[in-house]
């Protein structure tokens, strides 16, 4: 224990030292610091910052010394957390292959595969995105079709992918590809990392409803890839992707959680934009229950992951709850997002003009793009189904 | 309660027209070109020629005589290919005060323009939310002032039609876009389509400019109820397009070897949609039934019905738009799809006249509780 | 057309002479003349007006005359009707043999069947009973398991039948029962007529959640059938039942809108039981706008029906508008039940105590027995598939 | 905000016990037999020995100090199998006020009574809606007035207390049931349980009956929002398990020749109504916690955190009980299953310590809003 608190103390004084005060603010999407050939700062301060967590192995602070991680325990990781939480420290390094590629080469990687890779990706020097998704295999992503042929020194793809967030800002990508099409469904996956430089890829922009988006669809055109690219087994790639896919399902969460919208809260909004009586009240007391009704939920939502917490804490946790998590916490914004657009009137019809102010253009676009919570990462048919199959036992 | 020959006739043609020179998709494009305008001239030309201007006036004013049943045929062909048009600010809101409000002369004069496509404005809403008890615009010793937004199809308009307070009474005062006094700003909504917001400062309003005389309360919450049918008609329209494309959706789209509309979670709900939709038809079909028998009472019945009709469509598209977003996975949040534009209809629409918080409050008044 | 005026003038002069004062006013439950053994007459008045009726055929007016019928075509029987409406005339009899066996014994029955009993239906001296649904058999019907064995001479039939209403005061019973257990579902059941009095017959009450019900549990042990009894051919019941089920559908919803409730209306109840400001509003604005909901919903079921007429009478019916009425009714009442519940607050929550008052207690009964609604005559969820299939044409 | 070993072993002892000796189904042999009491005294006796009396108070007057969520998690198990004992109306409101007002003496005289099962009955409605802001009952010159509704076990209770204005200041009285003036009616509830109606004419009250002095309108509140947060709790012990036998039945019964539990809409039904759960759950545990970890303020906190609480219970129990029941078809609407006793209870505890209205309108004051 007492080299623990030596560690604490050692690690808050160097944050103190080395996380200058511009990157101890709530990070703005624009300034989040990615890997990879378009990585870039938006100060000198956040590139400082970079550098130092990054020599320290920071940016992935719990993987091997060896291949260039920070080697820390996992009580000492949570001291990181916690101190880098303290001091509102911003993430140092935004990348697929921190959250989610690097635990499964560590897993189920090569030597070779994790000396290629590792290294490079907690320097930041990779930028990474995931293939899954394709337009005929969403919830049924293991129906997915892109064809990997053996060719003896190497695998030839063809086929594409969608929903590759960033896709276009991408060196590599890992992928999901039929090596074997004769196999039950889930039998003929291989696990798959192709160099987006390769000839043959070629990304498209996807435009939501929202507007412009992060995310691509990918294409692969007889795209050549070294055999050693293939992680795990030939035709066992669907362990690796169960892995992977528990990781974006927390990722989808946490970064939800992260957009913390500083916007106008909805009492404020609908006292600006409806009528209230002398003492304070609402007057159209169906909005005003329509509020309650939104506040009591998204208030038990807030205590649903307290609770999560403490039974976490007492190592009982009940794996039900956390299958309800995703489609409690997107219908609800949903909801929000719709009540919030009704409180607006007409001043919630506008898209981008000139006398719309900031914040009901945010709730407009935010309308609009949450639309997609509901189906990315799972969608809540899915989700319900879930939880009526391995919560409830109800029969499949 | 349904559509006789000629309205179906009309229906059909006018969706064939929509099909071939405006379906949905011609929306994405009208948004994301340069500029905005409330509608496409050329088309609406067409659409006039068809009779749009025409549906509801008399035949000795170049009126085609469909009806209000033909106006809802009209407007539910318009709400399913998305087609941006005048026909509510002009033919119905236009027209309706005209034709109830104005002199002879005015009527002689005005009411054939409108029937040939002539396209007028009416200005009445002027806070965030349809409020139209709630008019503050002034015409006094023949200036105009006030402000107005959500003015339909101004920025095109050749003639507009402003409701102000004339000293204890309402009036519409008839005002000519060029007249001095005038800002008008234009800006895009989120569907694509275009409202003007306008204000006017010590415009010069003569005695003879405003539709007939005495009071225009009851004839301008005539007109406007008749439009918020006329709108509810629309909506119906979309919702029902997008059921129609839900469901061709859910029986092509295949996962885990079955097409999803198999999966009876997804029928249920389109079932539900369905059965929402059928009830808001049948408000909307009720009014327009009464009004064309004339067994309306139009100082309290028709108020009562619109507010009826409208609150059920309103809920109706925005709930079929949500759930046919959800129910088109990841294709139904891309702007690909034609999904989305009509998401943002719906929620346009949703405002034009009312929405169902202001609808429900008032159909409560009207029931005395 | 002559004719027809001539036969309006001399039924409205019949019926004005014929139906006594006390026959005029809407029915009560206990008031209802019933068929069969049991029939008792709750006044004079009721005996003189039933037997009129019973003589001239016109318990069932539009059956043939030579098995006792009215014989009248259709325009007559219409005619009759809005006569009758036009007078408040009560229905002269109520049995499920009028209402369901009676057209289909007319469409399959053999000419010795037709003869045994339309008759006697005619003149309600035999009440019959409907036995479809037995306990493992409900929305899926044609599961049913009732045996009916051929024994050379005789059927012999052992199970049990659910929710046969007023069994326990029934002479007959129309059954479906398994003669086939080897074909195919549908195609081993044949429609059976049952005496009550049969050796092995018997009946028990079953009680609801909303109190003593007029439905019963009838069970079949080891009972010997007739075989001039089966109607139809043998196997071949299935077709009669699908006849007979279309019957039961409207039956059911005619039910439920002749059970008229002369209750205060839901604003009325809201106003008393609830404050309302000086202007009459009710003042909790959420109460109000639930309120607004059920009345548009209520309304808008009322146009949904009119416009059904309209079509009709425009001869271009939307079969698929037709699907959805028992859903939307039955929905819609529920909620209605539950604002009642809500508005009388602690006053709705008594059962039969002495300090409720009638209209509350009607409300509080109702409550709990139109749950059965959304199940009896074809579950909501039912219709819910039938809409989406038929109506919508969703893939089955 | 999760059970300690104490709770949880409290919660399963109780639930073996009631398994054994008063199942679900007892409640409907309780109500169908002749005349009426609120509750089995024998049962409740049994109850007594293991400390349902006793849960809340400290150990020096008797009590085991099981804390709040100790009494949750005896709710649940009472509401799971539809027990109706005199744990709401004495051990939690009763004690709560001596606890809170009471004098030295009359919390070490009264608190151990409760403790070992004495049963106390509290008097605050006065209408038929929840609402303890407006209590008509006066207590002046000595002389009780005034009349009391849904009294929670005043039928058997040996103690009542009864809340009043004494002049500005709200006072709960101490009155022994026998003294004059005192008329009550004890009636059956739909679920089988029963509540007492009493009226207080001119009855003796002397000063030193009275919960200590000064005002109690604090007090008053904290107890009933405690005692609100018990009928949460066994709301959702209620909810669980109609849940649980709904997905058991619809396992087990088969129609179209598979289990029933395999139709998605009715899988996706069940997962909502978990959803729900779980939330209301949370709320409710979260209250619970804090009381327990002292980290709530009385004055403001508590009173939104019981409303949150019972808010969402309520509309859980209404909700599950309903699906429950409609999930159940044919067999769900029959007296001879245990549904339709919890559909009834579910009616009964939405209505005690507030409905859904009373604690959102008091949730978006308490918001300010």
């Amino acid at each position: 224990m007492q080299d623990y608190d030596q560690f604490r103390a050692q690690t808050r004084a160097w944050l103190e030292t080395n996380c200058p005060p511009s990157q101890r603010q709530p990070v703005l999407e624009e300034e989040q610091i990615w890997a990879g050939k378009s990585q870039h700062f938006h100060n000198d301060e956040a590139r400082q910052y970079f550098e130092a967590m990054r020599d320290k192995g920071w940016t992935a602070p719990d993987w091997p010394a060896e291949y260039g991680g920070g080697g820390l325990d996992a009580s000492q990781t949570k001291i990181l957390e916690q101190e880098m939480a303290r001091l509102n420290c911003r993430p140092p390094l935004y990348d697929m292959g921190i959250w989610m590629l690097g635990p499964a080469l560590l897993a189920y990687g090569s030597e070779e595969q994790k000396r290629e890779h590792i290294p490079r990706i907690v320097r930041g020097e990779v930028r990474w995105a995931q293939g899954y998704s394709e337009p005929g295999a969403g919830s049924d992503l293991a129906s997915l079709k892109t064809k990997c042929e053996d060719c003896g020194d190497h695998f030839l793809v063809n086929g594409t992918k969608i929903w590759t967030t960033k896709a276009d800002h991408a060196d590599w990508i890992f992928c999901l590809v039929r090596t074997d099409p004769t196999a039950a469904k889930q039998a003929g996956i291989s696990f798959l990392l192709i160099d987006m430089h390769s000839g043959g890829v070629s990304t498209a922009p996807i435009k939501l409803i929202s507007g412009a988006s992060v995310f691509c669809q990918t294409f692969f055109d007889n795209v050549k890839v070294p055999k050693n690219q293939l992680v795990g087994e030939l035709n066992q790639g669907w362990a690796v992707a169960k892995e992977l896919l528990k990781h974006e399902r927390k990722l989808m969460s946490s970064m939800s959680s992260m957009v913390q919208d500083d916007q106008e809260g909805i009492v404020e909004l609908a006292k600006k934009h409806t009528p209230t009586a002398p003492d304070g009240k609402l007057v159209d007391g169906a909005l005003r229950r329509d509020i309650t009704r939104h506040l009591m939920n998204q208030r038990a939502q807030e205590l649903l992951n307290e609770r999560l917490y403490h039974q976490a804490k007492a190592r009982a946790i009940d794996p039900r709850l956390g299958m309800t998590i995703k489609h409690i916490g997107t219908a609800e914004l949903q909801r929000k997002d719709e009540l919030l657009l009704e409180i607006l009137g007409n001043r919630g019809l506008s898209w981008e003009t000139p006398s719309t102010t900031d914040n009901e253009h945010t709730i407009v676009k935010n309308w609009a793009y949450d639309k997609a919570h509901t189906i990315a990462g799972g969608t809540s048919e899915i989700q319900l189904n879930i939880i009526a199959k391995r919560a409830l036992g109800l029969p499949a | 309660m349904i559509y006789n020959e000629e309205q179906s006739m009309l229906r059909d043609t006018l969706l064939d027209l929509l099909a071939e020179r405006s379906p949905p998709a011609a929306l994405r494009a009208w948004r994301d070109r340069d500029g905005c305008a409330s509608y496409d001239n050329d088309l609406w030309q067409q659409l006039a020629e068809l009779g749009l201007g025409a549906l509801l006036l008399p035949e000795a004013h170049g009126g085609l005589g469909f009806g209000y049943l033909g106006l809802g045929a009209a407007m539910e062909a318009l709400g399913r290919h998305l087609a941006l048009t005048p026909t509510v600010g002009s033919t119905v809101l236009a027209g309706e005060l005209i034709e109830r409000l104005g002199s002879d002369t005015q009527r002689a004069t005005l009411l054939p323009k409108i029937a040939a496509g002539t396209v007028f404005a009416v200005a009445v809403d002027e806070g965030s939310h349809y409020n139209p008890a709630a008019i503050g615009a002034t015409l006094e010793d023949g200036r105009l002032n006030g402000a107005k937004t959500m003015v339909l199809n101004a920025d095109l308009a050749s003639h507009w039609l402003v409701v102000a307070n004339r000293g204890e009474q309402l009036c519409v005062a008839l005002v000519d876009p060029s007249t001095s006094g005038i800002a008008i700003t234009t800006e895009q909504l989120m569907d694509g389509s275009c409202v003007s917001s306008i204000t006017f400062t010590d415009v010069a309003v003569g005695d003879a400019d405003c539709l007939g005389s005495g009071c225009s309360r009851q004839a301008v919450g005539e007109a406007l109820d008749i439009a918020a049918l006329a709108t509810a008609a629309e909506q119906l329209g979309g919702s029902e397009a997008l059921l129609e494309q839900t469901v061709a959706f859910l029986s092509e789209r295949e996962q885990f070897g079955v097409k999803i509309g198999t999966f009876q979670a997804l029928q249920h709900r389109c079932a539900q949609l369905f059965c929402e939709l059928e009830l808001a038809k049948s408000a909307l079909l009720g009014a327009l039934y009464q009004l064309d028998s004339g067994s309306i009472n139009l100082a309290s019945d028709l108020a009562s019905s619109a507010s009826h009709a409208k609150a059920l469509a309103n809920d109706c598209y925005v709930k079929t738009s949500n759930e046919a977003t959800q129910l088109h996975g990841g294709m139904g949040v891309t702007d690909e799809m034609d999904i989305g534009l009509y998401l943002k209809r719906s929620r346009v629409c949703n405002q034009l006249f009312g929405d169902s918080r202001y609808h429900c409050d008032r159909f409560a008044s009207l029931a005395g509780f």
